[in-house]
């Protein structure tokens, strides 16, 4: 079941890669972002999961040494919290250019969008 | 057992979901469900003892679907389906083969050694040389006094990456201010 | 002690500066304030960073602990910054370009609105590299890039004309691939070591024994392709021809001049080396990578009538050689050969790592100011700049000339290196390739020569002046730089690249004899 | 972008408050529970973005012009960098040094340097992302290219 869990993660992941390659409309570029972003903190929260675990928040009157006996990896939340800001800046951005693209060229489509050659 | 037949099914849902965003002929339902996509990514959080995650990213998820769907309100799209490229698509599709391929073995599909530890039993180490994390959970309350532990490490233990995480926004942001100025040049120029 | 306060200050300074200049900018009373506040910072980076040299020369390397969590029992648990050879060789090499860039833009940016965005755009990138080289730890490397490569997706966009906005769109959408591929590669290593400090995580991966465990590949499949898209190698190079030439001239040099190298090749190289191991698979991957692009960049470039388009393809092929010779050194570490040929080819890698920084950020910034004097881009309409633009026909003919291998100017020495390192280390038909490929380059600038510089005055051309100082000061800073790395080659071995190769070189090998002794 | 019914500019008024104010909490509150600097900032952009849009674009726009924004962005930022610069001075003179007293865990006042750090987080990505959202989600600039083509 694990195996499968990492598995459908990854197949999730390639899934944007293939949106961001193969797909030629600005719009569903940017939602292939989005996915790329969401498939990368999945497999990291995925990593960090211990079975049974607690979140990492020491409760009052807990000690700390059971704390580390039951929470789950802090380290990857603090990553993904990262990486949640990366992409929304991302994204950001991104739609900032597609608004722009829109304005310059009246289209979203990838294929009317190209003036460079080569 | 329980959790793990939950998780998957709800990574089921969200390759789904995922599927229709990228397929869906009409944009308006592309969004939507990259949206569903999105909150069932929560929900997994929630169910793998995040609490600290599923907060920002339903946040960062509603402030995306009002961006795009209200960017695809305003706007015509007058994409057309094209031929698809089919020999670009092939090779894309063959090289996440091989990825994929490269994926079941670490994973362990195979059992071979050196892969990546099971799900649900992640190196945290204690004492030895391996892991990192369980000292943060031991030492944290100790050393910064923040309960949160996620918190503790992203402001004081590693809040030199949070510097490049405030730095990463404020960059995008400027970075959307400039690509959104009326005017970039200020006179035209002759073009070749 | 000193080291501690000042390596830090070589990624906050850029990064406060930025800050304070969007402060500042707002207000109207000190708006004009702003503007010397790029060049001062970036300048006193410069000059930190060849402090830093000197002063590590004699009193060795540093790392500093950000926080100072360098935990209890040799257990670090915070980030690390090392300074070590190598980093202060890309160090210098970055700030020296930006110096170079920021000085050409107070005068070039004129023409563009809002400059205060441009300042601290450009100020955050430079920031965002000194924070790659300088990063000890996996998950921070990967952070400090991420800013690197957004800022650079607004500054190609600055123009906001369609041919700009189209690139940097394609730039970001080839990027976030490159980055997400990074993020998976790095989550690997995490999961399988739990650990994100790279010298941890090699010590670990080598006590293990299990650097040629499926984990372990797929992590440096994710973490190679990753970067190997950023560095624009050549299966990977479709963004870059589009990207660099569309940026403004300054842009184009940083892009082309540092940021491949520190978000590309630098990290590779750095992962390979320092973390994962240095084994003949790895190697032969770089080995294919450089080759591939050397060959592939010099014929797309062969082609190119316009003039930054030709460049971009040229930063291709030269950064192919870069790549094939630290490659073959590390095929030589690998196999267990001869330590002299290893650091023939790996001092031919860094300086020429060194030169191209210098000769085409000098090339397009030249170009830059071709462009903003005659209004095009494209070769067969310019002509008789060389009477008409003196000082920049001179900067763009010692560029040239670098780029070209014609002694003695650096590009000479560098692929003499790199070309006698090839046939010591036993591989003489990338070295004839490597001959080929520095003849086709010759012959594609003396195209440039022709059609640019010489020849008839064109009507175009008739009415151009020279550029203003500040151009030329740029311009001139780097011409200096490419004539003076060639001639001071020993002293420059001693203080910048010897360290740097050493850095790599002995890493890897103690990390090779840990694996062995693991085994015994 | 003209501004809703009375009833629901009522409503807003109401809840844009409530919902700013929890954003402040989430914020102060970060080193104790889930929520932390950026959470506390979305919140905030959340709460005047709500408002903006019942009240309209135009009066909006006089009230909060874009360089306010930028300019608060900038202050945030430059607060976190200079929180990790006082660090030189403290004892242990090291940058993001932990300077502060932490106090006892589970207080308010506990932490050292995590609530101010957090603050300044919070002030940087609300600004920030106010100033960019108004500009994507009501076309401030963007509309007018599409009257001029």
């Amino acid at each position: 079941m694990g195996i499968a869990i990492y598995i459908l993660a990854f197949v999730f992941i390639l899934l944007g890669v293939y949106a961001l390659i193969a797909k030629k409309n600005v719009i569903r570029i940017i939602i292939g972002i989005g996915i790329l972003e969401y498939g990368v903190n999945l497999l990291l929260v995925l990593v960090g999961y211990r079975k049974g675990g607690m979140a990492p928040i020491l409760a009052n009157g807990q000690s700390s040494a059971n704390l580390a006996g039951r929470a789950v990896d802090p380290l990857p939340q603090a990553m993904v919290l990262t990486s949640i800001v990366i992409g929304l800046s991302i994204t950001a951005l991104a739609v900032a250019l597609a608004i722009r693209l829109y304005d310059k060229y009246g289209t979203f489509d990838m294929n009317d969008i190209r003036d460079l050659r080569g | 057992m329980g959790v793990e037949l939950v998780i998957l099914l709800l990574i089921v849902f969200m390759i789904i979901s995922a599927l229709i965003a990228v397929e869906a002929s009409d944009l308006l339902s592309a969004v939507i469900a990259i949206g569903a996509a999105g909150f069932a990514l929560c929900a997994i959080d929630l169910l793998l003892a995040a609490p600290d995650l599923a907060f920002p990213q339903v946040l960062v998820e509603i402030i995306t679907l009002v961006i795009l769907i209200r960017m695809i309100m305003t706007r015509q799209d007058t994409s057309r389906q094209t031929p698809k490229d089919t020999l670009r698509t092939a090779m894309v599709m063959l090289a996440c083969g091989m990825f994929l391929i490269v994926v079941f073995l670490a994973v362990g599909g195979m059992n071979t050694s050196g892969t990546i530890p099971s799900f649900g039993r992640p190196v945290m180490g204690s004492f030895d040389d391996t892991g990192v994390s369980s000292q943060y959970l031991f030492r944290c309350a100790q050393d910064t006094g923040a309960a949160n532990v996620v918190m503790g490490i992203l402001l004081d233990y590693r809040a030199y990456d949070t510097l490049g995480e405030a730095t990463v926004i404020v960059v995008a942001i400027l970075g959307g201010y400039a690509v959104l100025r009326r005017i970039g040049r200020k006179k035209r120029e002759v073009k070749s | 002690m000193l080291m501690e306060t000042i390596v830090p200050l070589m990624v906050i300074i850029p990064l406060g500066a930025a800050f304070t200049v969007v402060i500042l900018s707002n207000l109207k009373v000190v708006s004009r304030l702003a503007r010397i506040i790029a060049p001062l910072a970036i300048a006193v980076n410069l000059t930190l960073s060849i402090w830093i040299c000197v002063y590590s020369y004699y009193y060795g390397d540093a790392t500093v602990w950000a926080g100072r969590w360098d935990g209890i029992a040799g257990r670090p648990i915070g980030i690390e910054l090392v300074c070590d050879g190598f980093a202060r060789l890309m160090l210098v090499t970055i700030n020296l370009v930006a110096f170079a860039a920021i000085i050409f833009s107070t005068a070039y940016m004129e023409r563009f609105t809002t400059i205060w965005l441009y300042d601290s755009l450009f100020l955050l990138m430079t920031g965002a590299m000194n924070g790659v080289v300088l990063s000890g730890d996996l998950f921070n490397m990967y952070v400090f890039i991420e800013i690197a490569a957004i800022s650079s997706y607004g500054l190609v966009a600055f123009g906001t004309e369609r041919e700009e906005l189209e690139a940097a769109f394609k730039y970001l959408t080839l990027g976030v691939i490159g980055s997400t591929f990074i993020l998976i590669g790095v989550t690997v290593l995490y999961s399988l070591t739990g650990q994100l400090n790279m010298t941890r995580v090699a010590r670990i991966i080598s006590l293990r024994g299990i650097s040629q465990s499926p984990a372990v590949i797929l992590a440096a499949a994710s973490l190679i392709g990753g970067l190997s898209l950023k560095a624009a190698m050549v299966p990977f190079h479709a963004w870059l021809p589009d990207a660099h030439p569309s940026a403004p001239a300054p842009i184009s040099a940083m892009l082309s001049g540092v940021l491949i190298k520190a978000a590309g090749v630098y990290a590779v190289v750095r992962i390979i080396f320092n973390v994962l191991g240095i084994n003949p698979y790895y190697a032969n991957v770089l080995i294919a990578l450089g080759a591939l692009s050397m060959v592939i960049g010099v014929f797309l470039a062969i082609g190119q009538w316009d003039f930054k388009r030709l460049l971009a393809y040229h930063s291709i092929s030269q950064m192919g050689y870069v790549v094939m010779s630290i490659g073959v050194a590390a095929a030589v570490v690998a196999r267990g050969g001869s330590m002299m040929a290893a650091s023939l080819c790996m001092l031919g890698g860094l300086f020429h790592m060194f030169n191209h920084a210098a000769f085409k950020s000098l090339l397009f910034l030249s170009s830059g100011s071709i462009e903003q004097a005659t209004g095009t881009r494209h070769l067969k309409k310019m002509g008789g700049l060389a009477r008409r633009m003196p000082l920049t026909s001179f900067c763009c003919r010692v560029g040239a000339l670098s780029i070209a291998g014609v002694p003695p100017f650096n590009g000479f020495f560098s692929k003499l290196i790199i070309i006698i390192g090839l046939v010591v280390a036993g591989y003489p038909i990338l070295a004839a390739l490597a001959v080929l490929v520095a003849l086709m380059t010759l012959l594609s600038f003396i195209k440039v020569q022709r059609y640019a510089l010489e020849g008839p005055v064109s009507e175009q051309t008739n009415s151009v002046r020279e550029s203003s100082w500040q151009m030329g000061l740029g311009m001139v800073i780097l011409a200096v730089v490419c004539v003076l790395a060639g001639l001071a080659l020993i002293p420059l071995k001693q203080y910048l690249f010897d360290p740097a190769g050493n850095a790599l070189l002995n890493k890897a090998a103690s990390m090779k004899n840990l694996l062995v002794e693991a085994v015994k | 972008m003209r501004g809703m019914s009375i009833i629901v500019r009522i409503i807003v008024a109401i809840l844009g408050g409530l919902v700013i104010l929890y954003g402040l909490y989430v914020t102060l509150t970060g080193h104790l529970a889930p929520g932390g600097g950026f959470v506390g900032g979305v919140i905030i952009m959340a709460g005047i973005t709500m408002m903006v849009l019942a009240f309209g674009g135009e009066r909006a726009r006089e009230l909060m012009k874009e360089h306010h924004c930028q300019m608060l962005e900038g202050f945030g930022a430059l607060a976190f960098v200079i929180i990790a610069l006082l660090g030189f001075f403290a004892a242990g003179s090291c940058f993001f040094k932990n300077f502060l007293p932490t106090g006892k865990v589970h207080e308010l006042t506990s932490g050292g340097m995590i609530p101010l750090s957090n603050v300044a987080i919070a002030i940087k990505v609300g600004a920030g992302l106010t100033g960019i959202f108004l500009a994507l989600v009501l076309g401030c600039r963007s509309a007018m290219f599409r009257k001029g083509k």
